[in-house]
């Protein structure tokens, strides 16, 4: 085996991130109080629009060029609408996305045109994102063709080049998406992300639906594409610890708001809202070694969006909540403690520590019951 | 002649049988009008005769009654003044039925009086006034009363339809005039017609003309809830489904020359096709075993098997219907009578006519006058029919030739039912090998005397039968060739008007001697195939029809042309 | 001495995907032409015994009814011919066939009808003709309206969905068979003039019309269904992401995915619409005497069968064969299309 | 731990303390394009109130191990080699009715996907009692009572209330739960979680994981945890068994297994799942290539067409021969133990901090 | 399921006013005048005027339409009588009122219709699942062979054959024929008995082949293995699990085909020589018989309509996740 000449520059790039946002300020792509509610219809006796899902309420955040964005949350918290408002493939019900200072939240698909090629997805799945009745080849050259783009040499042997690019054999251009493995799947949406060269890329949990085995190929590919091409992602997922691997500033989202928004370091070691932490400290580590974390376990499921908690969202499950969080929604704010830009939007937000509390939130009845039990017992 | 005796030829009834029918019917006398009627032999009394029939009685109300097989029901359900009886030879005579004769004319035969005679009822016990007879008549000028026919009416009150418009019917009040009809007691009725016609009594035997109780009459409504005076009242009427009919307690055997009422009663049921009629009375199980025919025939494809079989043939009536397919020609459209020779000359008579019940449905017709009807001669045959029967192709398409009609296009209509269609397809094939461009036409059968009858029908070659309503040219010339007849609705549906004829016609119906009157038909008859040739003659009818092993009586009744329904009883 | 850098995957793993890659490529290795979906099934198809010979059956019926002109020709008889008329002693007095067994001999193969005597061999392949290619043309009509009216609601949704599924609604509600035939005679009436024969091309429209306006619902709401899963699948999105245009997107994104569904319900259609086709005779609205169909020969057949059992038995094995034959095309080529639900 | 002497080829007489054992087990199918060898000659014990974890990739039979293990397998088409043993009993000859005892009795199973486990077209309430009733005989009420009592045990709030709803009225991790409760109903001795936790959030997933613990103590069921996740392994398992195309090509106990991984298909999962607190400049460490093809899988170890270190094999053993796993703690590796702890300790390890 | 009922029946009741209109409208595209049907031979002016009037066809067409709507609910007057609501007009053909007439054909229909489900649900049913859970076996060969055969036939040529075989040659049977089963209840079985065998057996052979393949399908649900894996038994899993899933697109198919059957019997009813209402809908089609054409329509799309909705709350018996709103 050879090596690579690539691999050496990229601790470099990684570094090299935070001073290319200093130095050109502007973000690339602005998202001010984006809302998108999906109406329910029913009534009677005349179907009527009765209510809304707000899958995505007032939803305020910045990408800059290069950096990758992450966004997590619970399942059903509004990610990928959030990803589909970003990718327009959703009419935002209210808000502003400001693209390179364009604001393309309610551009049609005419004016969206000259952005298309600048903003791509990738998506979870890798069997359904790739149309099965396609060969690879079209499938890539698709953005292309729509956009009218004639690259030098021609679209074949642009395809071919990206297939070389994401570690696919060039002779798989008239193969069918069937004939390969979800990893290598993936790979192909990949190279059809970057087919038109985006400036970003929204990608909605890209790993999820893989093998923990190829996983790890795939995030390395993107990180590739992300620091060779320096397109900026947002980078939509549920374990924590990819997108902490992956992502410069996470953003955590509960049911339909962000609710704490940093840059990593500060996110993974110094959360401020109760939720941040109760997400941080489900996710069972490997190493059993590790210094054994404190137990927070949530009570029962996410509110539903169609009639969400007032005040603050995270109330109805939080074991700090006071009559003020029912009443008085926490603004999104840098809290004193925090670091620059550090974001959070709670009332009685945590301890900038991580240290251990000394004793477990145990917020589940049956494992208090349990717990109890077996204390009784012992 | 007997229906019941089989006859050995395959080819069912001869000429012959039909010249048995083609005698003029004689005048009864008042002896011959009482009843009871003859008592038929063997017979005897009691249970209920199956009949299967295809299609639902168009009317039930008799002044609409204009078909046979509303005029085979009416044997059963009405009487009229007069009606016939008929010898076991088939030799018809017309008697006194409500009346004490068949009438009494004077003034040269354009006065007619009857006398009714004492206890006849109706269904409901009503005794029967000449006030009903008279209103039964007036009735007929109702602007409904539109399918029956108009004898009476246009010799009281005008041809055509002037009739129409010199009385509105007695529904508002107003009664025809003595002078045209009168009363002068309860159970005297005298008509006084425009001019003289000797055979009225014929006319007065027509179901149309049966009574209608004068206070049960409900107009329109009658259709379907008629009162009967006849030995049968219907108890049960579903429209499209059954008809059944009971005993009529109020009938009275003794006033009655010509019906029985054996039977205690007939269900009727319908939609039962041609086939389906043969097969389950060939099959002869169950109700079937009672079972006959109304105006059903056995259907072509069960022919072979009923005629190889001496012990079915038994339970089979045949005889010579009136009826004469012919091809019109629209005269206003097709006006070389060369074209109409050639193709009178191409009609496969034969096949056309076994498409309509094989050799026992017809045989090749040679004019357009029914061997049923008096006057007919037999060596009348312009269009060599005894040598050719399916065509003289070459012939005819010589003519075609001499009139340069090569490649002429006419349209040739036709009912969309099975044997038509067949038939129109027969026709065609030779049509088209003498070099006619045929075009098709299709049309509602359910409308479709409606729809020839108009005088401007747009088209060219349409089939039409049409029988005698008693045996006398009188009822086949003057309704299919007076010129002056034609209008809307009428039956010339040749539109012939050709002045020689419409004068011969006059002169010959004002005969008012029967045997004369043959012979001068014969002659016209003669005259118009040869002259005009308004129509390809193409097959004479001929029923055959076939009951269940339990039925006797059976007889074919040369009046109906069907198998006689008053006749008929339950052997078990 | 070995770096861990080299069992990285990203950069290498290309390299190590050529070796590893789909075993095809080891047995063939210079076919790199990849198999399409259509390809797998149509492999998975010549797998099937069953449904490769239906389909050669099938394929049989469509042949000789394509042509029917040629092999009459050959055999010297045609179909319109009246040869019972012609010879009178083919017919006997009942115009039934004179002949044992409905006539059949070294003339006429299958022997000959009643009334016109023409040629039942002839007039089978013929019959076969116009209601296999009618019935043909009907399926096809009803796939394109089908297909069309269920993407189209499918694919935008919304308004449109909601009163292209009230239409379906409606239509569905319509007794279809009563309808047919009240609706056939107005068709013809409206386009031939009163005083010409009615065209058969005008009959044959009039029952691909009927049958178009008919019968599509359930494939539409098939394609509905399909279009509106598959409208939601991520290709779809990524094609709009990329800027496609609805028309784009259908064609090909959609159309090509629902190729499958199509053809299976296709196949089953096809010998349902036979049978309407049929029926439309068989009541008296479509096909006419002498225009030679299938469907006709039943309708005269079923009268006969007692007399005349061999003018029945031809076309009556025909027909079963064809459809028992169609039936397993049918379940093949959906057992091929999707090899999960087996027989 | 044990000597690494013994292979599995002979296998040591079945432990006394075993509660299930399964010796040399083959599994294959008889598909269309030919024979798939799901699972091929696998060997495992596990005692009463223990867990045994086992992983794998997607594929590696898994699934089809325990399916097997339950008689669930489709008779027909399957072709089945081996022992199962429980409490002694072999399973493999067992008929039908027997199974039909055993099965939710004294064996349970924990689906992976609740949404399709579950029937749509019954109370959730019934589904559990059902396996109550066949075994134990008890009548519709008391089933009923079980059924409240188990969704209690669960921690389904109201559950008195919501024994009548149907599976579509839970949420995911409450119809989990239930899952979980039916499979517990009748206090089985042995539980075969399949993924139970993969479609879920992580902070269910905790839940979950907790209950599962908690429900262990209280019942000592032996577990068989299935799952791809080494964090859910760490937090569960005593014992683990790392699968690879239808082998067991790593055993030990978690410590060992997760601390000192012999197996170079085992330093790749390992290598390639991030953690909290990792580097994350460093890149990280997949496994080159893709899954084996079951129908044909690769000769000798079929982790050779992926491994970085079949050069230090000599004589090319890696393509030709098959490694063997021996009993007990161990690793089907071709390489010495010498090797096998150098490669570890100089470039493993410190990639993964 | 009262708003679900409320809200299907208003628009059931939108659907036909539509198929009443398209009907009504669709008849007088062809010129023709109704009038002349009921006029017969000797038609006059006169008598045409009369019938327009006491037909209320001498209004113009839309007017026509509205008085015919409106009769439905108040009644309405002829020249023939008072018909009154639920009154779908008199007849051209022979001046009967023409809900009478189709409720006296409706028994029959009803009988032929459901007597021959009975009859097709249970072979139909019984055999595919059969079928289904000996798969392979010689009885799955068998009964899957047996459909294929059977689908293919067509009731216009396996009646008659039937009727040839069983009543006109051996005579084992009676003629088709109908009698009120009030009146003769065994009567009523042994006169429908042919078509019911023929109906049926033509209906059994798509049923065997719909039972039998969503049964498979439902085999391999994950489900059906769950209840397996708890342990309970093959069988239970079979008929309870499986059946269940599979009872979604059996009751589809069947609410089609009651529908069509109460429809459009009329293959079988003109086969049979049987007066029901589909030989009233071809007659009144042949006859251009408006009025009868237009209840026999309105009624056969209700039936449809009724027959779907009833499907669709099956649906929410079936299953729950069905709701309705
Ligand atoms: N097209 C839609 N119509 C109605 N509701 C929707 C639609 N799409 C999403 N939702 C709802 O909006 C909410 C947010 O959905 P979204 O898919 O964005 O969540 P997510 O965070 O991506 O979840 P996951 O992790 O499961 O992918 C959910 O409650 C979902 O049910
Ligand atoms: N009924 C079957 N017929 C044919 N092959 C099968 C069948 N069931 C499973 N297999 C194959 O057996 C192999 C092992 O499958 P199994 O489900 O055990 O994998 P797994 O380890 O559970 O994977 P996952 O993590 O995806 O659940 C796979 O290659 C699968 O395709
Ligand atoms: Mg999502
Ligand atoms: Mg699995």
């Amino acid at each position: 085996m050879t090596m690579s000449e690539n691999n050496q520059t990229t601790t470099a790039v990684a570094e090299a991130i935070p001073q290319q946002r200093d130095a050109d300020s502007a973000p690339l792509l602005q998202v001010k109080d984006l809302k998108k509610h999906f109406p329910i219809k029913g009534g009677f006796p005349i179907r009527r629009t009765i209510g809304a899902v707000k899958a995505v309420d007032g939803v305020s955040f910045d990408v800059f060029r290069g950096e990758a964005l992450g966004l997590v949350g619970e399942s059903g918290c509004g990610k990928s609408t959030t990803g589909r408002l970003l990718t327009r493939l959703y009419e935002p019900t209210h808000g502003t996305i400001t693209y390179n200072g364009q604001d393309i939240s309610t551009a049609n698909r005419k004016q969206l045109a000259p952005i298309r090629s600048e903003i791509q997805m990738i998506f979870q799945d890798p069997y359904a994102s790739l149309n099965p009745r396609q060969t690879v080849g079209s499938i890539i050259a698709g953005p292309m063709e729509i956009n009218g783009i004639n690259p030098p040499g021609g679209r074949e042997a642009r395809v071919r080049e990206l297939l070389e690019i994401v570690g696919l054999n060039p002779e798989h251009y008239n193969r069918f998406p069937h004939e390969f493995s979800g990893g290598q799947r993936q790979r192909i949406g990949v190279a059809r992300a970057v087919a038109l060269e985006p400036k970003l890329i929204v990608a909605d949990e890209p790993v999820s639906a893989l093998d923990v085995s190829i996983q790890a190929q795939v995030v390395n590919l993107l990180q590739k594409v992300q620091r060779e091409m320096g397109i900026a992602f947002v980078f939509i997922a549920h374990d924590l610890a990819i997108v902490r691997h992956f992502s410069q500033r996470v953003a955590v989202m509960y049911l339909g708001k962000i609710v704490e928004i940093a840059d990593r370091d500060s996110l993974y070691n110094r959360p401020r809202h109760p939720y941040t932490h109760a997400l941080m400290s489900a996710v069972p580590n490997a190493d059993i070694d590790a210094v054994k974390k404190e137990r927070i376990r949530l009570e029962g499921d996410v509110p539903s969006p169609i009639s969400p908690p007032s005040g603050c969202r995270f109330r109805t499950r939080c074991w700090k909540a006071q009559d003020k969080c029912a009443t008085e929604e926490p603004p999104l704010v840098q809290i004193s403690g925090s670091r620059e830009g550090h974001l959070t939007a709670c009332h009685f937000p945590e301890e900038p520590t991580t240290a251990d509390r000394g004793e477990d939130i145990v917020l589940d009845p049956a494992l208090a019951a349990l717990e109890d039990e077996s204390g009784a017992n012992a | 002649s007997s229906g019941s005796k089989s006859s050995d030829k395959p080819a069912g009834k001869s000429q012959k049988d039909a010249l048995a029918q083609a005698k003029p019917v004689v005048m009864g006398t008042a002896q011959q009008s009482v009843g009871p009627a003859k008592e038929v032999p063997g017979s005897r009394k009691g249970g209920t005769v199956q009949v299967y029939q295809e299609t639902d009685f168009s009317h039930l109300d008799p002044g609409q009654i204009y078909v046979s097989d509303g005029g085979l029901l009416s044997k059963l359900l009405y009487r009229g003044l007069t009606t016939y009886v008929e010898d076991d030879k088939g030799n018809q005579t017309v008697v006194g039925d409500l009346a004490t004769d068949a009438g009494k004319s004077s003034d040269g035969g354009k006065t007619w009086t009857y006398t009714l005679k004492d206890g006849v009822k109706d269904q409901n016990g009503n005794v029967i006034t000449s006030g009903d007879i008279r209103h039964s008549f007036e009735r007929l000028y109702a602007s409904f009363e539109t399918d029956g026919p108009t004898y009476v009416q246009q010799w009281l009150s005008g041809e055509g339809t002037k009739y129409r418009k010199a009385y509105a019917g007695p529904f508002k009040g107003k009664h025809l005039p003595d002078s045209v009809l009168s009363t002068p007691d309860d159970k005297t009725v005298v008509f006084h017609f425009q001019k003289p016609h000797s055979d009225a009594p014929q006319a007065f035997a027509m179901a149309a003309y049966s009574v209608v109780p004068e206070k049960t009459d409900t107009k329109e409504k009658y259709d379907q809830a008629p009162v009967a005076t006849g030995p049968y009242k219907i108890s049960e009427y579903k429209s499209g489904k059954n008809l059944k009919l009971v005993r009529n307690p109020n009938w009275d055997p003794k006033t009655d020359p010509m019906r029985h009422q054996y039977v205690d009663g007939f269900n009727i049921d319908y939609n039962q096709d041609k086939a389906t009629q043969t097969k389950t009375i060939l099959a002869d199980r169950a109700e079937a075993k009672n079972a006959i025919m109304f105006t059903g025939q056995v259907d072509a494809t069960q022919l072979q098997k009923i005629t190889t079989d001496k012990a079915v043939m038994k339970r089979t009536v045949q005889g010579y219907a009136p009826y004469v397919w012919q091809l019109n020609f629209n005269m206003d459209r097709v006006k070389d009578k060369r074209v109409r020779d050639a193709i009178a000359l191409a009609i496969p008579a034969n096949a056309a006519g076994h498409a309509d019940g094989g050799a026992y449905g017809g045989d090749p017709a040679t004019s357009l006058m029914s061997p049923t009807t008096p006057g007919y001669d037999k060596k009348l045959d312009p269009f060599n029919r005894a040598k050719k029967p399916n065509g003289d192709i070459a012939a005819a398409k010589k003519l075609i030739d001499e009139a340069g009609a090569k490649g002429k296009k006419l349209v040739y209509a036709y009912a969309n039912t099975p044997v038509r269609t067949t038939q129109a397809n027969l026709i065609i094939n030779n049509l088209k090998k003498i070099g006619l461009d045929i075009q098709k036409k299709e049309i509602d059968a359910a409308t479709w005397y409606e729809q020839m009858g108009k005088v401007k029908n747009g088209l060219d070659l349409y089939m039409t039968g049409w029988g005698q309503d008693w045996a006398d040219g009188n009822t086949v010339f003057p309704p299919s060739f007076d010129g002056q007849q034609i209008q809307d609705g009428a039956s010339n549906y040749s539109h012939t008007n050709d002045k020689h004829v419409n004068d011969e016609i006059a002169r010959i119906q004002a005969i008012t001697d029967a045997a004369e009157r043959a012979k001068e038909y014969g002659k016209l008859s003669e005259y118009i195939s040869t002259k005009i040739n308004p129509a390809a003659p193409i097959y004479y009818t001929k029923v055959f029809q076939i009951a269940g092993s339990n039925v006797g009586g059976l007889r074919y009744s040369t009046v109906t042309s069907y198998t006689d329904p008053t006749a008929v009883y339950l052997k078990k | 001495m070995t770096s861990p850098i080299e069992i990285e995957g990203a950069e290498t793993s290309s390299a190590l995907d050529k070796d590893s890659a789909p075993q095809a490529d080891a047995k063939e290795p210079k076919k790199l032409e990849g198999r399409s979906p259509g390809q797998l099934m149509w492999r998975r198809f010549k797998r099937d015994k069953t449904g490769v010979i239906s389909a050669f059956i099938v394929l049989f019926f469509f042949l000789i009814s394509a042509l029917a002109p040629v092999i009459a020709k050959v055999y010297g008889k045609d179909p319109y011919t009246f040869y019972g008329q012609d010879d009178p002693t083919l017919l006997n007095e009942f115009n039934l066939p004179a002949g044992p067994n409905g006539g059949i001999s070294p003339e006429h193969w299958f022997g000959i009808d009643p009334n016109y005597g023409r040629d039942v061999f002839s007039y089978l392949l013929y019959g076969m003709r116009t209601s296999l290619y009618t019935a043909l043309l009907a399926t096809i009509g009803i796939v394109i309206v089908g297909v069309l009216i269920g993407l189209l609601s499918g694919y935008f949704g919304g308004k449109i969905d909601y009163w292209l599924g009230r239409l379906t609604d409606f239509m569905l509600a319509l007794p279809s068979q009563l309808f047919m035939v009240a609706v056939m005679p107005v068709v013809v009436t409206v386009f031939v003039a009163p005083d010409e024969e009615t065209p058969v091309y005008i009959r044959f429209l009039a029952i691909l019309g009927v049958m178009w306006l008919l019968t599509w619902m359930s494939l539409s709401r098939l394609v509905r269904a399909v279009t509106l899963s598959l409208r939601e699948r991520e290709f779809v999105e990524a094609a709009k992401v990329a800027g496609a245009s609805p028309w784009r997107i259908i064609r090909k994104e959609l159309l090509p995915n629902l190729i499958t569904p199509i053809i299976v319900q296709g196949t089953y259609l096809l010998p349902s619409t036979i049978l309407s086709v049929a029926f439309l005779s068989f009541v008296g609205v479509g096909y006419q005497d002498p225009t030679p169909d299938w469907g006709l020969m039943f309708a005269t057949g079923a009268n006969i069968y007692e007399q005349d059992p061999t003018y029945m038995f031809f076309p009556g094995v025909a027909m079963v064969v064809f459809f028992v034959a169609f039936n397993l095309l049918g379940d093949s080529v959906r057992d091929a299309f999707d090899p999960k639900t087996g027989r | 731990m044990t000597t690494l002497t013994k292979t599995e080829d002979a296998p040591a007489p079945t432990g006394g303390d075993a509660f299930l054992s399964v010796r040399d087990l083959k599994v294959q199918f008889s598909t269309e394009d030919g024979i798939v060898k799901a699972v091929d000659g696998l060997s495992f014990d596990i005692e009463r109130g223990k867990t045994l974890g086992i992983v794998g990739e997607s594929g590696s039979g898994k699934s089809v191990t325990n399916l097997t293990v339950l008689g669930l397998h489709n008779r027909k088409s399957t072709h089945v080699e081996g022992e199962i043993l429980l409490e002694g009993k072999e399973l493999i000859t067992a008929t039908e009715p027997e199974l039909e005892k055993l099965r939710g009795n004294k064996m349970a199973m924990i689906f992976q996907d609740s949404l399709t486990a579950l029937s749509p077209y019954y109370t959730v309430g019934r589904q559990i009692s059902e396996p109550f009733r066949k075994h134990t005989g008890a009548s519709k009420k008391e089933a009923r009572d079980r059924a409240i009592q188990m969704l209690e045990k669960v921690g389904i709030p109201h559950p008195k209330q919501r024994v009548d709803d149907y599976p579509h009225q839970f949420s995911g991790g409450m119809r989990q739960r239930a899952m979980i409760a039916m499979s517990l109903v009748c206090n089985p001795d042995l539980l075969i979680a399949d993924e139970p936790t993969t479609a879920l959030d992580v902070t269910v997933q905790a839940q979950i994981l907790d209950l599962l613990k908690d429900l262990q103590q209280e019942f000592g069921s032996a577990i068989i945890m299935i799952t791809h996740d080494l964090g859910v392994v760490a937090n569960m398992a005593d014992d683990l068994l790392v699968m690879y195309a239808g082998r067991a090509v790593e055993r030990g106990s978690v410590r060992e297994v997760l601390k000192s991984p012999e197996h170079p298909y085992t330093w790749g999962l390992l290598g390639s799942m991030p953690r909290l607190n990792s580097d994350v400049d460093e890149p990280l460490l997949p496994i080159p290539g893709s899954p084996p093809s079951l129908l044909n899988p690769p000769s000798g170890c079929p982790f050779h067409p992926r491994c970085a270190f079949t050069d230090k094999v000599e004589g090319g053993k890696c393509k030709g021969d098959r490694p063997t796993l021996p009993v007990g703690r161990g690793s089907a590796c071709h390489l010495t133990a010498d090797q096998k702890q150098q490669v570890f300790i100089e470039t493993i390890q410190p990639r993964l901090g | 399921m009262l708003r679900f009922l409320i809200r299907r029946t208003l628009g059931a009741a939108l659907i036909l006013l539509l198929i009443s209109a398209f009907t009504y409208f669709m008849y007088f595209a062809i010129p023709q005048d109704p009038a002349m049907l009921a006029c017969g031979k000797n038609c006059t002016p006169d008598a045409l005027a009369l019938i327009h009037k006491n037909l209320g066809l001498d209004k113009p067409v839309p007017v026509q339409y509205w008085d015919y709507l409106s009769g439905i609910f108040v009644g309405r007057d002829f020249g023939v009588g008072h018909c009154s609501a639920p009154c779908f007009g008199v007849s051209f053909r022979n001046n009967q009122m023409v809900w009478d007439t189709m409720m006296d054909r409706l028994p029959l229909t009803v009988s032929l219709t459901f007597g021959s489900l009975i009859v097709f649900l249970f072979a139909g049913l019984g055999a595919g699942l059969l079928a289904a859970r000996f798969r392979g076996t010689w009885l799955d060969k068998t009964f899957s062979g047996a459909s294929l055969v059977t689908s293919s036939f067509q009731i216009y040529f396996i009646g008659p054959v039937v009727m040839g075989l069983l009543v006109f040659s051996t005579g084992w049977l009676d003629k088709p024929k109908y009698v009120p089963i009030s009146e003769d209840p065994w009567g009523w079985f042994m006169g429908l008995l042919i078509p019911w065998i023929i109906m049926a057996t033509i209906f059994t052979a798509n049923y065997t082949r719909m039972a039998r393949s969503s049964m498979i399908e439902q085999l391999q649900e994950e489900h059906v293995r769950a209840a397996k894996a708890k342990g309970m038994s093959s069988r239970y899993a079979f008929f309870r699990y499986a059946w269940r899933g599979s009872l979604i697109p059996i009751i589809t198919i069947l609410g089609m085909d009651i529908g069509g059957l109460l429809s459009g019997g009329m293959v079988t009813e003109l086969t049979f020589g049987l007066a029901g209402i589909g030989r009233l809908a071809r007659d009144s089609v042949v006859g251009k018989d408006l009025p009868v054409l237009m209840g026999v329509m309105i009624l056969s799309a209700a039936f449809i309509i009724v027959c779907n909705i009833v499907v669709d709350a099956l649906y929410a018996v079936v299953d729950p996740r069905v709701r309705l709103s």
